[in-house]
């Protein structure tokens, strides 16, 4: 699987509420319905590894207990055209999707060393119920 | 038009559509004006305030709110063909001298740019809105190519006079 | 008019609910009110080169009894500045809109060939009262 | 600071409910609460200024009367790798933050210039409670 984002839930910006919890890397589904999904994630290059990648990815993905695999919600992906020097693309995605209680939506992206972390207004994920 | 059963919407004359908050058809309000207030039973006509200042209604409608006029984008070199009026959007093109360079499919997006001259060349074809000026490819008469340019004879200096410029730079140098 | 996209309503994690119907090509309002509508379109191709212009363009637009022509209420339109080989583009769309009941949404694209129809996850669309 | 955008609250598709006001280049919170906030704007090039920019930024940012300076909320930020003539570039932002009655909203851009006003569909801001 891609690599899991780990995302800070209290401080700062963040928060969670109405028993909508946040552990192990995702958000926990308090109750069954629809909810508003979303995410944003700010990839940046180049980085000193070795290859340099022609494409970004991010994926909210949703696990449950009523199935053995993750359930890809919304994808982004986009190839880069920036050459060699520094560059920074955004992928923002949101959908209404129906989950059940005990549900986990997690973010999944390409290659984690290409995520920027380092600003909390650049890099979010939520969801509320409808 | 509507079949009768969605909730309540009857079909209505060709000149009127169905008002949902008055559960009944009304007339149209012409082209340049919106529906401010929906008509009641008895005389059927809508009360139609004129489009604001900066916003159109193309055609008759029972819209709330007309439409909101585009503008053109200064900064690519758009020019105003017609304004923006109570009944037709904005139309922008292209300052006389430029043509379009479409930046998607419809055209709708564009930016000017400046007509090619064809210095030292015949037009074939002129420059119009849509396209650049198309030039000759050989020069002139009196005038010789450097690079992709056509230059006045007059000008060339003893290497580059070449034969079509000899009755100009071959004279110069029998003085 | 651009090409106007067809959707999947029913199979997947697609679904419709409280009376928000789809029909040609459509969703089609139930009630009049504000709604958030969103979509997102991923882009794919290679573009030959020699077709000029290089640019992906994706717009929510409204029909409705009440005027004869189409709105449109949201455009995403990028320019793409990939080369040639195989590139991929997701544009995302979301907004509040006023709608009347019996108004009827629908998603066009500026070329239906460049449109990756693949994965549910990657090209979505629609909407929810507020 | 960068510069911040005026937007039109009325006419046309703009519309302000709900006592959510527009003052000031502002969107003005009624009532304390969690508000999906969003905005896109369209930023396209090139445009005759001497200078050739290598990225666009947009910033929805907050200011309230209880902290003097603004806060960035949501913050998409993009290198440009188009060539010389025209590019076009859309950027979406949306998420849920908590804010205060009376606190202000407004979208910042890295360079006014860039911005494509000339149609409603093109660029936009909202937000709404939750």
């Amino acid at each position: 699987h891609l690599p899991i984002l780990q995302w800070e839930d209290k401080r700062g910006l963040a928060f969670t509420k109405n028993n909508l919890s946040y552990s192990s890397n995702s958000l926990v589904i308090p109750v069954s319905g629809d909810y508003y999904v979303y995410a944003q994630v700010t990839f940046r290059g180049p980085v000193e590894s070795s290859h340099k990648p022609n494409s970004v990815t991010e994926i909210i993905t949703k696990v449950t207990d009523s199935y053995p695999e993750p359930t890809q919600l919304l994808t982004g992906t986009k190839t880069l055209s920036e050459n060699g020097n520094g560059w920074f693309q955004p992928i923002y995605l949101g959908a209404v999707v129906s989950l059940e209680v005990g549900d986990k939506l997690m973010v999944n992206v390409s290659d984690i060393k290409l995520v920027d972390y380092t600003k909390e207004h650049k890099t979010f994920f939520g969801a509320f119920l409808l | 038009r509507h079949p009768a059963g969605m909730n309540g919407r009857g079909p209505c004359p060709d000149d009127m559509n169905w008002i949902e908050t008055a559960q009944q058809c009304c007339r149209r309000c012409p082209a340049g004006t919106y529906l401010s207030k929906p008509c009641t039973s008895s005389e059927k006509n809508n009360e139609c305030v004129a489009c604001p200042t900066g916003t159109f209604r193309a055609q008759a409608n029972t819209l709330r709110e007309c439409q909101a006029c585009y503008e053109c984008d200064r900064q690519p070199f758009q020019s105003v063909l017609s304004n923006c009026s109570a009944t037709n959007n904005v139309v922008c093109g292209c300052e006389p001298g430029s043509f379009r360079v479409c930046l998607d499919n419809l055209c709708s997006e564009f930016s000017c740019r400046k007509c090619q001259p064809c210095t030292g060349r015949f037009i074939q074809q002129p420059c119009s809105e849509t396209q650049d000026t198309v030039c000759d490819s050989s020069c002139k008469p009196d005038f010789y190519r450097e690079g992709d340019e056509c230059r006045p004879c007059h000008t060339s200096t003893l290497d580059t006079c070449g034969k079509e410029c000899q009755q100009v730079c071959g004279s110069n140098n029998d003085q």
